[in-house]
């Protein structure tokens, strides 16, 4: 049975003057041990998918459709109070830990020892000693418990992030841009971090991240996300060698690869449509290069490129009938 | 969120209950017998040391804990108070005063005359306080027997027996350094003869008073006197109508005409004259040093502007009707020292004051002001003190009705402090204050007498008639003959004019009538307490005992 | 910088400020017209000669640096010099008001931040809704009063009107007590009128205060982590925003004694309260420049000093300093 | 020419910001009840003295005196038999003027103080922040009596004190906001290409920080006019002119609480209460408009 199964999930934000639609039908699934990448522009809708699988959004935003499959047991019906208990049990999430992600007035150590105390019903001395094994897990020297967070470089607090994430051994982590605020030397550090962790413990992961390297070093799937759709999705190699989306074409040519020949970098023209009043048909047609007559007006259907490969474009449709 | 919620209403709850209870349990205070009168007033005690006190509130506390060798009755004459007599031969100078025999201080100690001359001498010698001008003429102060006692002056003094000293106990002052009795010594306990020895003093809010047992006139039917001082008139008047107060006195205007509107049977509003007066004063200073407008040097402007002012319509506006039209120096009050003018007096009659201008060539100018001979506008400043709303009322008045008759007036309100730097750099045109009379009359006909200037006088009068016939009053013994000499003074004064006495402020008082009995009023036409006798504390008493 | 390095140079800063308050006081009053003996005198039993030697007392008569130096010297010694009205050393007057003062406004602030913390905590909590907006309005309303103002209205209803509280003073002057009760019973009653006068006053400000300030706090990263902590709602409340909220209330209690001492002087004069800010207000229309003088320099060093307190407390309070 | 260029396009930014600012404003319920209630005050205050006669101000008969209100005077009479709402009509006049004018020296002195502290930094800095401690820590109101007396009762004299003792809490704010303003690049542009101190001053760091003063202006007008009544009320406004607080003080010492006088009362304290509230909505109207972190999501 699947990790996580996640089927047309629908979540929009409530204004004055209507519905922002932030996702739209998002489907995807993971394996246990399996890390799936979610990339995209920003405000494409990334964050808003993975929040809302713990409805983690803010007052004005409701999960309207979908299914939340974790280990079969959907939880889109789920109480708040019900959730309160999922939520780090079952799924724990690394923030972007920009200053403050950590509360500064609390000892780091407390923090952690906080999240056991709520999900593994340990004693006070207990979580302690747990939260001393965690640092050592994460490489932090474990008499710095008693410390806070701004005594932490960036690199560090994020370390902390992660131990407070697999305190209570989660089945999946989400990791929203963990990496983006440090420099290239500590995001390996903190990304082989992960890596090493993720395996030992089997965790799912979904790193959402607008940087298709990290994606490419740690994902073994990846899904591209566009105005709230995903529009392509599969193995990582297959999606980055064989980009069929012509956006996922065009995401992969504005990132240069330091190996790869040199080529000028091409940006993709205008910007990210206003989800207020999303675009008819194809949300990337005022943008793609290819666009045609079907793009403006019918929105495409998703087609199945291989095992585990998908992406919706109507381009993809006719080919697939043509051969 | 619920346990947040509780917790507040929780807290709700807490403070009605403990409200209730404050109301509920702390409401009427348990039995208490003794009675106790209550006297409601504004200005704060400064202090419990005769040596150092200047108000009229403290001066009240003094003559309620002291005594004076004399006292007065319903029409002034001179009675008999710690002194039983006195009597003082032809010349004038050698007084004999026999003492009351079995008189106590309130710490049990006998009064004799040895007291009386260490106060006489111990204020003498060291110039004390302001009882200075009643000894400094005493060249020697015997003592014949414990209870009879000779003083020799060096000049026949006409106010004399009248010593308003409080006469103080031997035993105690004796040890006290005058300069301490000038400064900082609070005299916290003071111990006198009088009816009431002073108990507790708390500054900013009361002075409690005990009756003395051994009171040689017989103890006061009163147990308890205490003075509680109000920040505002409002919760004073309200006090009263309420019995928490049982007199209350310096009401205003207003507050006194709500008072008597409510006719409340137990309270009786007393509109007593009081021997103080507002005046409007001029800058008659003929020193060229002088910055006054020189046109108010003029007589016969300053006669004008007396005609020119409805005096009786600025007391009805101003003080709510309270008070008399202003005349002579020396207040009605005093009936037997006040001059009353009869129809010499210059009442309100427009007509007459444009004819003394146009008669002393003040000629009506193009814009409706009058021009003097040599072309000089009438146009004057009236200084006003912020401290007083009425004063700023009658300004207003005083301006409108002097430009009818072609004066044109500019108010213009300061602080007492540059009010009274401008009068003694003789800066003013005209302003308008008021003076508090003493008992004898000389003290304020000494003000405007020519050797007060730069000391008390504020209108730099000089008429050396008037002066001489300051010095020969001072010496005439004979009640009469001095009497005669006093209203030619304020005779030659009132015609000088170089004041125009506005009125006779009232001394708007209030008392409860449902628990004592026995209020005096003295003198007869004036208050029953802040008086300068203190017979209502000997005589009240509750009602039906 | 260390916690005492911190210390001393705000020690030094608050001196600083308090010897500039004395020049500006010395001064300020050197600046008044009129000479204050003869104004305060003005009784024709008193000779000349006695006016001569009281200004002499009160050295009057030196030049304005001479009287600087005796000042300072004479602050130094405590003595704040003698009351033109009362011929008393300042120092003692002004020590015996001030309990009746310390009582009314303690209890007022005390009173005025705790109902005004727990307001303001709920409506931050409850923003948006009927209770925020009218509670809001509310406070709005009371924080716009004149103070002189509301304390004329409670008299008129509660002490005129309905006549269940006294008028004013601290007490009913030589009334005989049964028991301790009955006479702690007579003292609250005296006081409750103007204590809670006072504190309506004051609890406008202080529900201002906390709500915009709660309001900031839970926008921070770290309040979502602790939501996807699964943190109940009281816990990220007591445990996570309050700390972080606390802080400028702390610092903006100690900046409000300047307006609460301003408060306490119209509270007194309505109520007869015999406290420092009745003694101002008779020092004022007496023209008693030493009281006036002592006061200024009392209430000024005693908010320099609550100020100072105030910095402590916040360095207490927030790690991020004391370190 | 950069400097003219430099002109125009600022001020074109901040007319630019005001329309979107407005459209921004229009949507907040509290401001826009600050701005109404403000308005009719100014009306009042404007055109007030034409709608009532000077004469019914006059002291004239003794006859309806602390009178209730009844047909021919709506708010009854004070001691003076004068017309209360007359009083409070013309009263609106000078407690507004007296509020505006100290509240502009207030926010003179303390923009210029905050804007210079702010830019020179280091000894100015460190003299000038000291200063504005002081008045920050000097409780106002006994400071304001203090100097009402010895300046004596003018009007002059009350709006300078209270202008000169408000500025402190202004200056902080203008300082904090030029220490960031100065880091900008366009700033540093400016003093690339020469431009005296006193230009990027003006041209740069005033129009930045005019949102701020703007909004702290509002905030220290409703102040402005909370000393004046209290002043007044104290004793120590200027007992020639009409204002709400010199009308309340002669209520009071007039008797008004005893009298039960309370259309005497009432109505003058309410008329202040209406006027700071209404700039206490708009300032913190202003507060939310302007400061993002409190500006709600879904608006």
């Amino acid at each position: 049975m699947r990790l996580l199964e996640v089927d047309n999930l629908t979540t929009y934000y409530k204004l004055k003057d209507g519905y922002v639609r932030a996702c739209e039908n998002i489907s995807l699934h993971l394996e246990r041990g399996e890390a799936i990448g979610l990339v995209g522009e920003s405000a494409s809708g990334k964050t808003t998918a993975a929040l809302s699988l713990i409805k983690l959004l803010p007052d004005n935003a409701h999960v309207m459709a979908g299914s939340i499959k974790i280990e079969g047991r959907d939880i889109a019906g789920a109480t708040e109070e019900e959730l309160r208990h999922i939520r780090w049990k079952d799924i724990a999430i690394i923030f972007q830990g920009a200053m403050n992600a950590l509360n500064p007035v609390r000892r780091v150590g407390d923090q952690i020892v906080e999240a056991l105390r709520i999900h593994e019903k340990l004693s006070e001395k207990d979580a302690g000693r747990r939260t001393a094994e965690l640092f050592e897990q994460v490489e932090i020297d474990s008499d710095r418990v008693r410390e806070y967070p701004h005594e932490f470089s960036g690199g560090m607090r994020q370390r902390v992030m992660i131990a407070m994430a697999i305190a209570c051994n989660p089945k999946i982590i989400i990791g929203d841009e963990p990496t983006t605020a440090l420099d290239v030397m500590v995001q390996a550090q903190v990304l082989q971090l992960l890596e090493t962790l993720r395996r030992e413990r089997e965790m799912g992961m979904i790193l959402i991240t607008h940087d298709l390297s990290v994606v490419g070093e740690t994902c073994d799937r990846v899904a591209v996300m566009y105005a709230g759709q995903i529009v392509e999705d599969g193995p990582t190699e297959k999606v980055f060698e064989a980009p069929s989306h012509p956006y996922t074409r065009a995401l992969i040519t504005a990132f240069p690869n330091i190996e790869g020949e040199r080529y000028l970098a091409a940006s993709i023209p205008g910007d990210p449509p206003n989800l207020l009043s999303p675009p008819g048909g194809c949300r990337f047609h005022e943008r793609c290069s290819e666009v045609s007559e079907l793009c403006r007006n019918e929105a495409p259907e998703i087609t199945d490129l291989s095992p585990g490969h998908r992406a919706m474009c109507h381009l993809l449709q006719r080919k697939v009938k043509v051969k | 969120m619920r346990r947040l919620n509780k917790v507040a209403l929780l807290l709700v709850i807490l403070i009605l209950a403990v409200s209730l209870l404050v109301t509920g349990c702390g409401g009427e205070e348990s039995q208490d017998e003794r009675n106790i009168l209550r006297i409601g007033y504004m200005r704060e005690i400064e202090s419990l040391n005769p040596m150092v006190i200047w108000s009229v509130q403290a001066y009240e506390v003094m003559y309620v804990n002291y005594n004076f060798l004399m006292s007065w009755d319903e029409d002034l004459n001179v009675t008999p108070k710690l002194a039983k007599s006195w009597d003082v031969d032809e010349s004038g100078t050698f007084w004999t005063f026999y003492l009351e025999e079995e008189v106590t201080w309130h710490d049990g100690e006998p009064f004799t005359a040895e007291d009386v001359k260490f106060t006489f001498e111990y204020i003498r010698d060291n110039e004390l306080g302001y009882f200075y001008d009643y000894v400094a003429s005493m060249e020697e102060i015997e003592v014949v027997d414990e209870h009879t006692l000779t003083v020799k002056t060096d000049e026949p003094i006409a106010w004399m027996p009248q010593l308003l000293v409080p006469i103080l106990p031997m035993h105690i002052w004796s040890e006290i350094d005058p300069a301490d009795a000038e400064g900082e010594f609070t005299n916290d306990n003071p111990v006198g003869t009088g009816p009431f020895q002073v108990v507790e003093h708390r500054k900013g809010e009361y002075t409690r008073l005990v009756a003395n047992d051994n009171y040689f006139k017989g103890r006061p039917a009163i147990d308890e006197v205490i003075y509680i001082i109000y920040a505002n008139t409002d919760m004073m008047v309200e006090a009263l109508k309420q019995g928490e107060l049982d007199v209350i006195a310096d009401v205003p205007g207003a507050q006194f005409k709500a008072l008597q509107e409510t006719n409340d049977p137990d309270i009786v509003t007393l509109d007593a004259d009081s021997p103080s007066f507002t005046e409007l004063s001029f800058n008659v200073w003929e020193d060229e040093e002088s910055m006054g407008n020189p046109i108010l040097r003029d007589r016969e402007v300053r006669i004008a502007i007396e005609y020119a002012l409805d005096r009786q319509e600025m007391i009805d506006v101003a003080l709510m009707g309270y008070g008399e039209v202003g005349s002579t120096l020396v207040p009605p009050l005093f009936d037997f020292w006040h001059l009353d003018l009869g129809d010499d007096f210059r009442a309100y009659n427009p007509q007459i004051a444009v004819e003394t201008l146009e008669a002393a060539g003040y000629t009506l100018g193009a814009d409706g002001i009058r021009v003097s001979p040599d072309g000089e506008p009438l146009a004057f400043t009236l200084l006003i003190r912020n401290e007083s709303p009425d004063n700023q009322k009658m300004a207003s008045m005083i301006k409108d009705m002097l430009a009818e008759v072609g004066i044109e007036i500019t108010v213009s309100v300061i602080d007492e402090g540059t009010l009274t730097d401008r009068i003694y750099d003789g800066d003013f045109d005209m302003f308008i204050w008021g003076w508090y009379v003493d008992v004898d009359p000389s003290s304020i006909l000494k003000v405007v007498t020519t050797d007060e200037i730069m000391s008390w006088s504020d209108c730099f009068y000089s008429n050396p008639v008037y002066d001489e016939l300051h010095l020969l009053q001072q010496r005439t013994m004979d009640r009469d003959e001095r009497r005669e000499l006093i209203l030619e003074m304020q005779r030659i004064f009132y015609n000088d004019s170089a004041y125009i006495m506005l009125s006779y402020d009232p001394e708007l008082m209030a008392y409860r009538t449902d628990k004592y009995e026995g209020w005096v009023r003295n003198p007869r036409t004036g208050p029953v307490v802040y008086t300068n006798v203190i017979d209502t504390y000997e005589e009240l008493r509750p009602i039906g005992e | 910088m260390n916690m005492r390095g911190y210390l001393l140079r705000k020690f030094i800063q608050a001196l600083i400020t308090v010897f500039i308050v004395i020049f500006m006081n010395f001064f300020l009053f050197r600046i008044m017209p009129g000479d204050p003996i003869r104004v305060l005198i003005r009784n024709p039993r008193i000779s000349a000669g006695a006016l001569e030697r009281v200004r002499d007392q009160f050295g009057l008569n030196e030049s304005r640096l001479v009287q600087f130096w005796i000042y300072l010297r004479d602050l130094f010694s405590g003595d704040l010099g003698t009351s033109f009205n009362y011929r008393q050393p300042v120092l003692d007057i002004v020590m015996e008001r001030v309990p009746a003062t310390v009582l009314l406004i303690g209890t007022a602030t005390v009173l005025s931040i705790i109902i005004g913390v727990l307001l303001g905590v709920i409506f931050a909590w409850k923003r948006g809704t009927r209770i925020d907006i009218i509670g809001l309005s509310f406070s709005l309303i009371l924080y716009s009063m004149p103070t002189f103002w509301v304390a004329i209205i409670m008299v008129m209803i509660f002490a005129v009107y309905w006549q269940i509280f006294p008028l004013g003073g601290m007490g009913m002057p030589g009334a005989f007590y049964s028991s301790y009760w009955v006479e702690l019973a007579s003292q609250l009653r005296y006081m409750f009128l103007p204590t809670i006068t006072f504190a309506l006053i004051l609890i406008g400000e202080y529900v201002l205060i906390m709500r915009s300030s709660l309001l900031e706090v839970m926008r921070e990263d770290y309040m979502l982590t602790a939501r996807a902590k699964g943190v109940t709602n009281r816990n990220m409340l007591f445990r996570h925003a309050m700390p972080n909220a606390m802080l400028p209330v702390v610092t903006l209690i100690a900046i409000n004694l300047g307006f609460i001492v301003g408060g306490a002087i119209q509270i007194e004069t309505v109520f007869s309260w015999p406290g420092l800010g009745r003694l101002m207000y008779s020092a004022l229309t007496n023209r008693d420049y030493p009281v006036l003088q002592g006061l200024f320099l009392f209430i000024t060093i005693a908010v320099i000093g609550a100020n100072f307190c105030a910095d402590l407390l916040y360095r207490y309070l927030d790690p991020r300093v004391k370190s | 020419m950069n400097s003219a260029l430099a002109k125009r396009d600022n001020f074109a930014l901040l007319k630019k910001n005001m329309t979107s600012f407005w459209s921004i404003y229009r949507q907040n319920s509290m401001g826009l009840i600050g701005l109404v209630i403000l308005l009719v005050f100014a009306l009042m205050a404007l055109f007030g003295p034409y709608l009532v006669e000077i004469t019914v101000m006059a002291v004239d008969g003794v006859t309806q005196v602390i009178h209730p209100p009844t047909s021919g005077y709506w708010l009854g009479t004070d001691d003076l038999g004068k017309d209360i709402l007359a009083g409070v009509i013309i009263g609106s006049r000078v407690s507004l003027l007296v509020g505006l004018a100290a509240t502009a020296i207030s926010m003179i002195i303390g923009t210029v103080i905050g804007i210079v502290s702010g830019f020179y930094g280091r000894a100015v800095d460190a003299v000038l922040m000291r200063i504005t401690d002081v008045f920050l820590v000097i409780p106002w109101l006994p400071l304001m009596l203090v100097m009402a007396a010895l300046l004596g009762p003018s009007l002059g004299n009350i709006i300078f004190v209270i202008g000169i003792t408000s500025w402190a809490g202004t200056a902080r704010i203008i300082r904090s906001q030029t220490l960031s303003v100065k880091e900008r690049p366009y700033v540093e542009r400016a003093r690339a290409i020469g431009s005296g101190d006193t230009h990027i001053m003006f041209y740069h760091i005033l129009p930045n920080v005019f949102p701020l003063i703007f909004a702290n202006t509002v905030l220290v007008a409703a102040v402005a006019i909370l000393s004046e009544t209290t002043l007044s009320f104290l004793g120590m406004g200027d007992p020639t002119q009409v204002t709400w607080g010199m009308m309340l003080h002669f209520a009071f010492s007039m008797g008004a609480v005893s009298y039960g006088a309370w259309w005497w009362l009432l109505p003058p304290g309410i008329c202040v209460v209406l006027v700071v509230l209404s700039f206490t909505f708009i300032g913190y109207a202003l507060d939310e408009v302007l400061n993002p972190k409190l500006r709600r999501r879904d608006q």
